[in-house]
């Protein structure tokens, strides 16, 4: 009876432990967390695995695994994997590099990389997300490539009533240009108010434009519930309440009004830069001639609205065993060769000055890219350094959401937007 | 082994006896890993997140010792509050239709012929596939974008609707999502029950005369009570703790209607950090699901008691 | 006569409005699984997918769809193994013998069932990672086992107090010792409620996913619904890669419980329901 | 061949319930005895210690001379059938026969198939090996219950009530068969019931329980006729016993048991109170002549029970007596009738005891 029972017992435990068999880091091995699959065959991820195969074939003896992570929660995952001490050497970051840096899980790149920098500074394009990067002059991240959440607009729509992409330099420009296509019959203004996932809607763009291009004050503090907070806000929650734009916007991500607007079911749709390659790939009328970038209206004709910028970046563990190889590999995905195939195959942003003149980055989605660089150089702004905003657009959803449905004021929505958005910081 | 034999403990109170054998002491063994397993992985992670609870937790990396200051904050902010309020009629109006609709099949395919074997095949499916696929379909299904409600509503003279935009049509959907596919579950259960009732008791109240329906109200229902109550505990737990149908299917929205305690929970902990913020809230949830599986059984046993 | 042809003619047009509601989000999945990306999201959609193109299913193996479905059933068979195995002897226990903790067992076998998982996952992540079980197959089969367990013991102890104890009374008395009685009398004649737990079991471990993808990282080892998320990328939704996963997802799960189907009634009929 | 057992003040107690006190018991090698006594008597709890299912709360339990207290049940060398059968309804006829050979190693396929192949001719099953239990009728079922129990030879065979859930005549038929196997056998058989006919009728002793305690233990003479009290008194026989509570008095030189509408003489020991029970079986009584009558009546209803005739018969005030005659003696509802005595003597018991009173010889 005893002998039974222990031997089935440690039949099981035999059983399930040898399930657990994963790669211990070696010497030689670096380990890269990203929400890209090199396996897969999309032009970022392509270009993933050229960029490994060309530094490993350079680089003998050295192992480039990839753990391919879910998006949305690996920044989390890293701290909490840095916590324990078995994280990753080098880690993939967007908008939540303040998290990673705050929590100490990631470590300084200058000791690495200051040469590295100084040498390459001259050709390295989008100074302010090297800023963006840079913490009381420690260098946190090497952008890889940014991107920012700017206008898409349906060209041929626009020509079909007269509209051009100039009609979209104001607000008041803006709001005319979706009722003329609403009353052509045409699809309109794709906008997602959701609070997940939140991106650049309109009233975060009118609120940062009057609020020198920035959301939140020195300090990471935010301060929403003013004139122009309310101003901002009511901008966005009138074209709603007018019908512009519909009222299932509070239940759209910005996944959901995007599959619209590839769907052929929206003429205006704010969306990052770096989802133009996809468009092309996915639908069936986008192309250089059917749609436009532009950036986002201001209240005037003298500029236009700021565009909140960004940057897929690599940030080294502080733990690491291998923080040589590591920063070393960084460097090069970020050199010019790096940055050649993020930008010719990956279809990105073009990183450095002398790629983005390549013969190859002509038509298609290149044209796009085009625009979509142009307008980040003239409009983007960068996120102060170590200030949690990401969810912050979120907490200005949910003020649209209770100022349309909840029969709550402006002023008091922005309160508690406010208030969320201090917790966090 | 011998001497241990007259040790053995055989039936306490009661007259019948356990199975037993002479000379062994081993139940201890039996329910061993069984201990050990929980104690490892759910009481030292529960015991964890009410340690955790006391701190203020920033960044993921614990921060000063605060007390019961998270609780303060918890029950001072009027998000959470609401998500009570949503995490409750969310619960009671899932618990209600999924239980009527559940106990509609269970009756109507109860018998063991051929129609009804396909009919629970089917009806099973959205109960058996992932949650996060059922919830994505579905909200394919029901968002104003699809086109597919203004298909079906048109022809009535209804006009666009916008399900997911509109904070009560937003909870039906919800609801909707978790009747869709828990009805299959309350429907296996309660047809068990049904079964484990013996058909002699409906013959007799057949030559006895009693109508279907009086015999439903005077001989089922009452018969069923455990199974019902097993149902009833079974599915609210799922309903008061469920997230995917939320962050699926709504995100929370709009403007809060839908977001419940685990889903403002997760939002805290996962999307805010702050973690000890909702260890807080995690701790609390737990004994909101003592205090309904006590609630209910009261419930069931002041209801027993009452002379019919 | 008439009025048994009129019952009929309700129940078959009830059957087929159930069968509509019911399977129409996944017949839509169906669908879109079979269309080509461009037109997917097409309005107004297609119906019926013309032509229906097999691209998406090639894709997702290509994107190792078929090292996903082998995790999931690595880690689901197992999970199913070890739950049953613990769960029975811990079951029999509780329905067969008599022992000081056995009450407090019961009762905390019921709060434990309440315990919310979503507020585990914090602690849980750090607890695996200090085991360092992080990241593997065994510290999802252990997870999975630990929250299955409490349901699996209650259904079968209630299951078998209602097998008559003679049987197992008459293989002692043949010889048997208490493990051989366990495995020859008890469990065969568990087998509908062992099966029913097992179903319950098998559709946690196969659909989970907030636990794998928070204690989950590696590509190697990564299971089905993470998979699967994983096509709701950042750039854009996959749509045809994700609803043809999904439906290689639900096949096998849909094929065993059709086949069970019958031990699932059964089995809760003999315990879990009289409680 | 059969082995001996013994009981030496055995009890058992369930937490603070005591279901057994003091059982003192031995029976002798290839014995058939009856464990008899109504439901709760501690028949069946001193049957399952003796299988080993049950611990042992206080004395000592002897097979074969040795202690077997600590012995589990599969070392015990017994057999035992159980009231439902308990066959294995997973298993098929031959596969629950072979059962009890598989538990012991060492055993070759051979022999077992052998064995069950004998078993199931002598049972009289040879044709269902292949069927499962389910298949079965209620006696082939038993049938096969009693081959699973014999097919090792046991010294000891422990039947729990196993007639109980067949019909009538079935019982009667098995209740023979099950007397030739012994007789075959020879192995002691401990069999509990409580239907007295069975146990008259197979055993060679019979022990009576109630309430926790062995009342009575003899041969089915002894306790039909000689019962030790009012209890065993009237479980034994086929109706329940009259009792008439009186008293003696000592008349004519003769003794006298004398209560309303009732007076009878006696010979028996007399408790010093003088306060006694007589107890009249159906077939203490007999219809005689006028003359000769001891008691006479009034019958007040006729039950008809194929070759016998039930009257029941008031005497005194409302007192109701059941006399046993022949079908063919034709009283009817209504009649006068006179009554004698048609055995030896009447039974006679200390009221305030219930304990018998010997007859004065």
């Amino acid at each position: 009876m005893g002998r039974y029972y222990a031997r089935t017992l440690a039949t099981v435990l035999a059983a399930t432990c040898s399930l657990g068999a994963i790669a211990q880091a070696n010497a030689g091995t670096v380990t890269m967390w990203t929400f890209l699959n090199p396996e897969n065959t999309s032009g970022r991820e392509v270009a993933l695995r050229n960029v490994i195969e060309k530094y490993e074939a350079n680089h003998p003896g050295v192992d480039i695994v990839v753990e391919p992570q879910d998006w949305a929660t690996m920044t989390e995952k890293f701290v909490l994997s840095h916590s324990a001490n078995r994280a990753p050497d080098i880690i993939w970051s967007a908008q939540d590099l303040g998290l990673l840096v705050n929590s100490g899980a990631v470590t300084s790149l200058n000791p690495y990389l200051a040469d590295w920098l100084a040498e390459n500074d001259d050709d390295l394009l989008f100074d302010n997300a090297y800023d963006n990067a840079t913490y009381d002059g420690e260098l946190m991240a090497v952008p890889l490539f940014p991107y920012s959440v700017l206008v898409f607009y349906r060209k041929d729509h626009f020509a079909q009533v007269g509209l051009t992409e100039d009609d979209l330099d104001t607000w008041d420009g803006f709001a005319a240009a979706v009722k003329k296509l609403q009353d052509a019959g045409l699809p309109g203004l794709l906008l997602p108010l959701s609070e997940d996932k939140p991106s650049s809607t309109i009233a975060t763009t009118a609120y940062m434009d009057l609020n020198d291009g920035h959301l939140l004050a020195e300090g990471c503090v935010a301060d929403f519930a003013t004139d122009i907070g309310v101003q901002a806000l009511t901008l966005q929650t009138d074209m709603i309440k007018s019908g512009l734009i519909s009222q299932e916007a509070v239940a759209r991500t910005n996944d959901d009004a995007w599959d619209l607007f590839i769907g052929g079911r929206g003429s205006i749709v704010p969306q990052t830069s770096a989802r133009a390659g996809a468009l092309l790939s996915s639908s069936d009328w986008a192309n250089e001639e059917t749609v436009g970038i532009v950036p986002w209206p201001s209240f005037t004709t003298d500029h236009h609205g700021p565009s909140v910028g960004a940057s897929w970046q690599v940030s080294l563990w502080s733990g690491s065993q291998n923080k040589e190889e590591a920063s070393d590999f960084m460097a090069f995905m970020a050199s010019e060769e790096g940055a050649k195939e993020w930008a010719v195959t990956g279809e990105q942003l073009p990183l450095r000055a002398s790629v983005a003149n390549l013969p190859e980055l002509s038509g298609g989605v290149f044209a796009l890219n085009q625009a979509a660089s142009e307008a980040l150089n003239e409009t983007g702004r960068f996120p102060r350094p170590g200030c949690a905003e990401s969810s912050t657009m979120g907490d200005w959803n949910r003020a649209a959401q209770d100022v349309l449905l909840n029969g709550i004021s402006p002023v008091d929505a922005l309160q508690e937007a406010t208030d969320s958005t201090n917790r966090r910081q | 082994m011998a001497e241990a034999g007259v040790a053995t403990v055989v039936g306490t109170g009661g007259r019948r006896s356990k199975l037993f054998r002479v000379g062994e002491v081993k139940p201890y063994l039996f329910v061993l890993p069984f201990i050990g397993l929980e104690a490892l992985f759910l009481l030292l992670p529960l015991g964890m997140s009410l340690y955790y609870s006391l701190f203020d937790i920033k960044y993921l990396i614990v921060g000063d010792f605060v007390g019961l200051q998270n609780y303060f904050e918890i029950f001072s902010n009027r998000r959470f509050l609401a998500s009570v309020g949503v995490t409750m009629t969310f619960s009671l109006f899932s618990l209600f239709f999924t239980f009527i609709v559940g106990f509609a099949l269970a009756l109507w395919l109860v018998k063991d012929n051929g129609h009804s074997v396909f009919m629970r095949a089917i009806i099973l499916v959205p109960y058996v596939i992932s949650m996060l696929v059922g919830s994505l379909l579905l909200k394919w299904v029901l968002s104003q974008d699809a086109g597919l409600t203004d298909l079906l509503l048109g022809p009535l003279g209804i006009p666009s609707l916008s399900i997911l935009g509109d904070p009560s049509t937003a909870m039906a959907a919800i609801v909707y999502n978790g009747v869709w596919r828990d009805s299959a579950f309350a429907m296996m259960l309660l047809m068990a029950g049904l079964k484990s009732i013996p058909l002699h008791i409906y013959q007799a109240a057949k030559v006895d005369g009693a109508s279907k329906l009086y015999t439903f109200w005077r001989i089922t229902l009452p018969l069923m009570r455990m199974p019902i109550l097993i149902t009833l505990v079974r599915l609210l737990l799922y309903f008061v703790n469920s997230l995917t149908f939320q962050l699926v299917l709504t995100g929370g929205g709009p403007a809060g209607a839908t977001t419940n305690i685990v889903l403002h929970m997760y939002r805290s902990a996962f999307e805010d950090s702050l973690l000890g913020l909702g260890n807080a809230m995690s701790f609390v949830l737990f004994l909101f699901n003592l205090a309904i599986i006590a609630v209910i059984i009261i419930l069931f046993r002041v209801s027993g008691r009452t002379p019919k | 006569m008439r009025r048994a042809t009129v019952q009929k003619m309700v129940n078959v047009i009830v059957s087929v409005i159930v069968t509509v509601i019911v399977l129409f989000p996944i017949l839509w999945g169906l669908s879109t699984s079979l269309k080509s990306t461009d037109r997917i999201l097409k309005v107004p959609p297609d119906v019926v997918p013309n032509p229906p193109v097999l691209d998406h299913y090639y894709s997702i193996f290509e994107r190792g769809l078929g090292r996903y479905l082998f995790n999931t059933v690595v880690v689901s068979s197992i999970t199913v193994l070890v739950v049953l195995l613990l769960g029975f002897m811990a079951a029999y226990a509780l329905a067969r013998m008599e022992f000081r903790a056995k009450r407090a067992i019961t009762t905390g076998l019921l709060i434990i069932m309440s315990i919310p998982l979503a507020s585990l996952l914090v602690p849980t992540f750090t607890l695996l990672a200090n085991l360092n079980l992080l990241d593997t197959r065994t510290g999802l089969v252990l997870l999975y086992t630990t929250y299955e367990l409490p349901l699996t013991i209650w259904l079968i102890s209630n299951y078998i107090k209602t097998i008559p104890e003679s049987f197992e009374h008459a293989a002692l008395i043949d010889g048997y010792s208490r493990g051989a009685v366990m495995r020859k009398v008890t469990l065969p004649l568990a087998m509908p409620v062992v099966i029913a737990s097992s179903l319950f079991t098998l559709t946690f471990a196969w659909n989970d996913f907030i636990v794998a993808v928070t204690m989950n990282a590696s590509e190697g080892i990564k299971t089905l619904p993470v998979g699967i998320y994983n096509f709701l990328g950042i750039f854009s939704r996959e749509w045809g890669p994700l609803t043809a996963a999904a439906m290689i997802s639900i096949i096998p799960i849909v094929i065993i419980f059709v086949v069970f189907q019958r031990y699932f009634v059964s089995g809760l009929t003999g315990g879990g329901a009289k409680g | 061949m059969g082995k001996t057992v013994e009981f030496c003040e055995v009890g058992k107690n369930f937490g603070s319930v005591s279901a057994l006190q003091g059982l003192n018991l031995k029976i002798e090698e290839g014995e058939f005895v009856s464990f008899l006594g109504p439901s709760g008597s501690g028949k069946t709890t001193s049957l399952n210690m003796l299988a080993g299912l049950l611990s042992v709360s206080a004395g000592e339990i002897k097979i074969a001379g040795q202690r077997v207290n600590e012995v589990p049940p599969e070392r015990r060398n017994i057999a035992m059938v159980f009231q439902n059968y308990a066959l294995y309804p997973h298993l098929t006829i031959a596969e629950n026969l072979a059962f009890p050979l598989r538990a012991r190693r060492g055993m070759s396929k051979d022999e077992i198939g052998k064995r069950v192949n004998d078993a199931a001719a002598v049972l009289g099953v040879p044709d269902l090996l292949e069927r499962y239990p389910k298949e079965l009728s209620g006696g082939q079922q038993q049938r096969v219950a009693l081959g699973r129990a014999l097919i090792r030879d046991p010294g000891v065979l422990l039947l729990d009530e196993p007639l109980s859930n067949l019909d009538a005549r079935l019982r009667i038929r098995m209740r023979r068969d099950i007397k030739k196997l012994h007789e075959r056998l020879g192995a002691t058989i401990v069999y509990v019931t409580h239907d007295q006919a069975e146990a008259l009728t197979l055993s060679s002793r019979i022990a009576v329980f109630n309430l926790g305690s062995l009342q009575q233990f003899g041969t089915p003479e002894e306790i039909y006729n000689k019962p030790v009290n009012t209890f065993v008194a009237n479980f034994l026989g086929e109706r329940e016993m009259t009792f008439v509570e009186g008293s003696i008095e000592e008349r004519q030189g003769r003794q006298w048991f004398t209560a309303p509408g009732v007076t009878v003489p006696v010979a028996h020991e007399t408790p010093p109170s003088q306060a006694v029970t007589l107890g009249i079986r159906a077939e203490t009584l007999k219809p005689v002549p006028a003359e000769g009558a001891l008691i006479s009546g009034e019958v007040r209803e006729v039950e008809h029970s194929g070759a016998d005739l039930i009257l029941y018969v008031t005497v005194g005030v409302q007192r109701e007596l059941v006399v046993r005659t022949e079908a063919n003696s034709g009283f009817e509802k209504g009649d006068r009738i006179d009554l004698g005595l048609a055995q030896s003597h009447f039974h006679l018991f200390d009221t305030a005891t219930g304990v018998a009173l010997a007859p004065r010889v």
